[in-house]
């Protein structure tokens, strides 16, 4: 429903905010009807980069798709290997041990501590400031550390499989975590003091990019963008899995709903993952880490469900309907970026352009999250 | 004009200091985009540029020679001779300003009478190159920059002016030499801390430091190259050496911004102590504010375009209008 | 036999002056903004503190393609995205360079089944690549030694010795 | 609007098959089969009970020469979770739009529409999404390609 031009007589130019371009963060398309510095009318073009993962989910077997997962969201590829591998084991009726479900949840927490250290440095580099990354890039490295001596892979881990993961997690990995955590959060205050207290930095997001409830709520936008509207909403509270029951944790919910409350939100985030991760490496019993009887050629009985996680972005959803072959019959992944992007039309209507990528920046993209 | 070899020895003296300050000044792209990389490095935990020569010395010699050696294209629509002129507009002008700079007591090129206004009039002119730059290349960002560069400039202009004329009323003079010399002795003669004159002169400076920052269009006010909006604002166009030239105006914009808050705010040449002034205080007071310039880059993200403008006509312009209007009445009661 | 397009050799050569401009322009490469998908976040973290391209003169990634002189295509190149990676590749000036880091890139990596319908199957179908970084998502020193691959193919000598493989493969 | 009463006002839409599903088995609490004509009716209770539309699921059921369309909603309030399915003949896939309600079932739409071919009438613009704008064939579709 994009506005007319040429109704109101008014001079407009269009503007590619072209598949290339420093501030979309990958190959998100922006058709910018822009009047003067004033945008018009912003209508994203998404596709570039579209991977046919749902096609390959009806020709892969089960097991053969766990690295595509990992592949959709891959700056906190965790969380969408969680959903599928959940999804499935629910399918299949598989239960799987304590010890696994602890060290589940330990990783992805861990990568989602590294996927809003990404966001924040991305972020500010929209805005124009390039240190703090070279800062946030120095944590996620440690991360990235951890999460490699164990699993193997620096960014697209393939570590669960159906029933558990797939080798255990050794001392070091739970010494170096405890350290890191310490180190990390020694550390920041020194982010607050030099990024949220910086007078450029909350003149360039406050107020900047109002997204409110009901916006959020007509397009279907979850994650941080939602809590930094002021709505407490966060999957694992609402519909809770694996051992979230068992651990406490608070959700960070901002009511002003621009960027500063966006911010602040992930930046809460961070603190309560490293509260998660410590609670779950005190609470981690000993004992095996793959369920025993899990047969190699998964052939799930006939039927249907639905499994959601609180990924980094958002509420990622896996619907996975199965005939009884080893290959699933259809395989809906609902991506969070795909609807926090849907609301950027109407949201950016009357701002400037550069306020405007102020908001896209604060909506966390990963543009084959949306394409998928 | 009777030519008798006084006459000559001051062409030849002069056609020494035009290739002396051009030597300077593109020394100074060199080192200073080299100072550009190596600065931010040391506040980002990294290492910077140092497999190129000896601690990376050498690097701005490779980024030069591969510029030059780039293929120069133009857009199809642009208009060819605006887009080739831009560049030549913004260096020229920068270059020249070097011309009425003392550097120390005896090293400068023209000592006109009427340096400081040398010095504006020129620095007005690399406005135009780059607005001339930008919409000359046909680009939907490169337009959007130059009105911006306009606005900018514009705003930027006025509170600089006004600092200057304040400065002028103390200092009876448009003569940077003896402008410096009125500095001499210890630190406490420099205009910066002359509170006879006006107790807003550090506040003065502050507005000089902002308005010179605005000029060169460094950030947290580079509105013109706004990388993360207008992907390479009014130099997105330019390749090899049309955008090397622009390299080079930006850094003799920010050399000569410094050397006039050195001479004008800084007592130039003089020691803070007051033993052996020369030229060395000179430079190491330059590259001193050259530093703080590269600092204030990699420490501040960049402002809104309607939040730069309103800083000038609505902070920064009052107050060096009240300024000049304190110096006015102490002049007359003292 | 890697059959390269024979460029037509230049009129008049200059040999210690191309030797000059060549490891000018090795030292000197300017890589272009150019995420397309997971190799983006490795090239960020191989220009970030840790690995740090800048050591080798390459850490200013220009956005325009008219001042970059190296296009690292990291990601997968989708068939709609084709026709914008050639214009980015035209608009580059002349003396370019390509790397195609990644698998997708190379070949168009896990996303190749039969009956496939989006992802064009390597960038060197679209035009020529100099480097090719596998991996998936190859980390950020296989990127460094594809640069100094890169380096070695402009100037002829390697700048750093190539590290002798720790493990010893037996036959 | 607790689940109880949602559930007596879909059963109120005649032709409308509700049954509650187990959350920890199927992911969903309410599963309404309705027919086709029906699903701006059950997009309008949705509204109205202030649920929010999660993603719209195409399923090409090949040997039953049928597509599923099957609309997910989710409730912030209270974390419910209804899926709202219909089916609609294979040769020519029929639907009326509900973006004019959820705004955001407008690319959710096109993209069923990409991959599986169903019209949604009254969608202001149903042209591709995810595929490159010139494209005519549907991917998702069991008999693509063969």
């Amino acid at each position: 429903m994009s506005l007319e031009a040429q109704t109101i007589h008014r001079e407009t130019f269009v503007i590619n905010l072209g598949p290339q371009h420093p501030a979309t963060h990958g190959v998100l398309r922006i058709k910018l009807t822009m009047d003067g510095e004033y945008i018009y009318d912003a209508e994203p073009v998404i596709g570039y980069g579209h991977r046919m993962h749902e096609k390959m989910g009806e020709n892969r077997t089960y097991a053969k798709y766990l690295p595509n997962t990992a592949r959709m969201d891959y700056v906190a590829a965790m969380f969408n290997t969680h959903g599928y591998v959940c999804a499935v084991e629910r399918l299949a009726g598989i239960t799987v041990p304590e010890r696994a479900e602890y060290i589940r949840v330990i990783t992805a927490e861990l990568n989602r501590l590294a996927s809003h250290l990404l966001w924040a440095g991305a972020f500010l580099i929209d805005l124009g400031g390039f240190t703090p990354l070279l800062y946030t890039f120095d944590d996620r490295e440690q991360i990235l550390d951890l999460l490699e001596s164990v699993t193997g892979a620096r960014l697209t881990f393939c570590y669960y499989r159906f029933g558990g993961v797939c080798n255990d997690v050794d001392d070091e990995f739970v010494a170096g975590t405890r350290q890191f955590i310490s180190r990390l959060r020694s550390r920041m205050p020194m982010y607050h003091a030099l990024v949220t207290k910086n007078i450029i930095f909350r003149k360039r997001c406050e107020g900047i990019g109002p997204i409110t409830a009901a916006d959020c709520r007509r397009y279907g936008a979850t994650g941080p963008v939602l809590r930094g509207a002021g709505v407490a909403y966060d999957v694992r509270k609402a519909e809770p899995y694996s051992i979230y029951p068992k651990l406490d944790f608070n959700v960070p919910v901002y009511p002003e709903s621009d960027c500063m409350a966006r911010y602040l939100v992930r930046m809460d985030e961070i603190v309560e993952s490293m509260r998660i991760i410590e609670q779950a490496l005190d609470q981690m019993p000993a004992g095996p880490v793959m369920a025993e009887k899990v047969p190699k050629f998964l052939k799930p009985p006939k039927g249907e469900c639905y499994f959601n996680v609180e990924s980094a972005r958002g509420s990622f959803g896996v619907r996975a309907i199965s005939d009884g072959t080893d290959k699933a019959y259809r395989l809906k992944l609902r991506s969070p970026c795909f609807s926090n992007l849907s609301l950027f039309q109407e949201c950016s209507r009357g701002m400037l352009l550069a306020d405007a990528l102020a908001l896209l920046g604060s909506l966390d993209l990963v543009i084959p999250d949306i394409d998928r | 004009m009777t030519i008798n070899n006084e006459f000559i020895l001051e062409i030849v003296r002069l056609v020494l200091y035009a290739v002396g300050l051009i030597a300077f000044a593109a020394f100074n792209a060199a080192y200073l985009s080299l100072l550009e990389r190596k600065i931010p490095s040391w506040f980002q935990l990294r290492y910077g540029p140092k497999e190129v020569g000896w601690w990376g010395l050498l690097q701005p010699v490779a980024d030069g020679l591969k510029l030059l050696t780039k293929q120069l294209l133009v857009q199809r629509g642009a208009d060819v001779v605006l887009f080739k002129l831009a560049p030549v507009m913004v260096v020229i002008p920068a270059i020249m300003c070097l011309a009425t700079i003392p550097f120390s007591e005896t090293i400068v090129a023209r000592n006109l009478n009427l340096g400081l206004l040398v010095i504006f009039s020129f620095s007005a002119i690399h406005v135009i190159g780059t607005m001339l730059g930008g919409w000359a290349s046909y680009n939907k960002y490169a337009s959007i920059a130059a009105a911006r560069v306009v606005a900018q400039n514009i705003a930027y202009e006025i509170p600089l002016l006004l600092v200057m004329v304040a400065l002028v009323m103390v200092t009876h003079s448009f003569n940077l030499h003896t402008i410096v010399d009125q500095q001499a002795g210890g630190f406490w003669h420099w205009n910066v801390l002359r509170l006879s004159a006006s107790p807003l002169m550090p506040v003065a400076f502050i507005i000089y430091f902002i308005c010179m920052l605005a000029e060169s269009n460094r950030a947290p006010f580079d509105m013109v190259e706004a990388e993360s909006e207008l992907i390479a604002g009014a130099f997105t166009e330019y390749s090899g050496m049309g955008f090397g030239l622009f390299f080079i105006a930006e850094y003799a914009n920010i050399v000569v911004g410094c050397a006039l808050g050195t001479i004008l705010f800084l007592g130039g040449w003089h020691c803070p102590f007051n033993l052996l002034p020369g030229l060395h205080w000179f430079l190491i007071k330059m590259y001193f504010l050259c530093f703080t310039v590269i600092w204030v880059r990699w420490s501040f993200p960049r402002t809104q375009f309607y939040g730069l403008l309103n800083l000038s006509w609505k902070v920064l312009i009052p107050v060096a209008l009240a300024h000049l209007m304190i110096t006015a009445i102490m002049l007359k009661l003292v | 036999m890697d059959e390269q397009t024979q460029v037509p050799p230049g009129l008049i050569h200059f040999a210690l002056m191309d030797d000059v401009l060549n490891l000018a322009r090795a030292n000197s490469l300017w890589p272009m903004t150019f995420g397309l998908a997971c190799c983006a976040i490795e090239m960020m973290a191989t220009g970030a503190a840790r690995f740090d391209m800048a050591r080798f003169g390459c850490e200013v990634f220009r956005p325009s393609p008219r001042q970059c002189d190296l296009m690292i295509v990291c990601g997968t190149i989708n068939k709609k995205m084709a026709p914008a990676v050639a214009t980015l590749y035209d608009q580059m000036p002349e003396p370019k360079w390509v790397i195609a880091m990644g698998n997708c890139a190379i070949s168009g990596g896990p996303f190749v089944f039969p009956g496939q319908y989006s992802v064009v199957e390597g960038v060197d179908k679209i035009f020529p690549v100099d480097v090719y970084i596998p991996g998936c998502p190859p980390r950020p020193e296989a990127l460094i030694e594809g640069i100094l691959e890169l380096e070695k193919k402009l100037t002829g000598k390697r700048r750093w010795p190539v590290a002798p493989p720790q493990v010893q493969v037996t036959a | 609007m607790t689940i109880l009463d949602i559930q007596t006002r879909f059963q109120a839409i005649h032709g409308a098959a509700v049954t509650e599903t187990a959350h920890s088995k199927h992911g969903v609490h309410l599963d309404v089969t309705v027919t086709p004509d029906r699903i701006p009716d059950s997009a309008r209770l949705m509204e109205e009970a202030q649920y929010t539309l999660e993603a719209i699921t195409g399923v090409d059921w090949l040997t039953e020469k049928q597509i599923e369309i099957l609309y997910d909603y989710t409730s912030y309030a209270s974390g419910t979770r209804i899926a709202v399915r219909t089916r609609v003949p294979r040769d020519n896939p029929e639907v009326a739009t509900i973006c004019t309600l959820h705004p955001g079932a407008n690319w959710h739409e096109r993209e069923t529409h990409d991959f599986f071919g169903v019209k949604f009438a009254g969608h202001p613009e149903l042209t591709p999404l995810l595929l490159p704008e010139d494209a005519d064939f549907h991917p998702l579709r069991k008999d693509y390609g063969t």
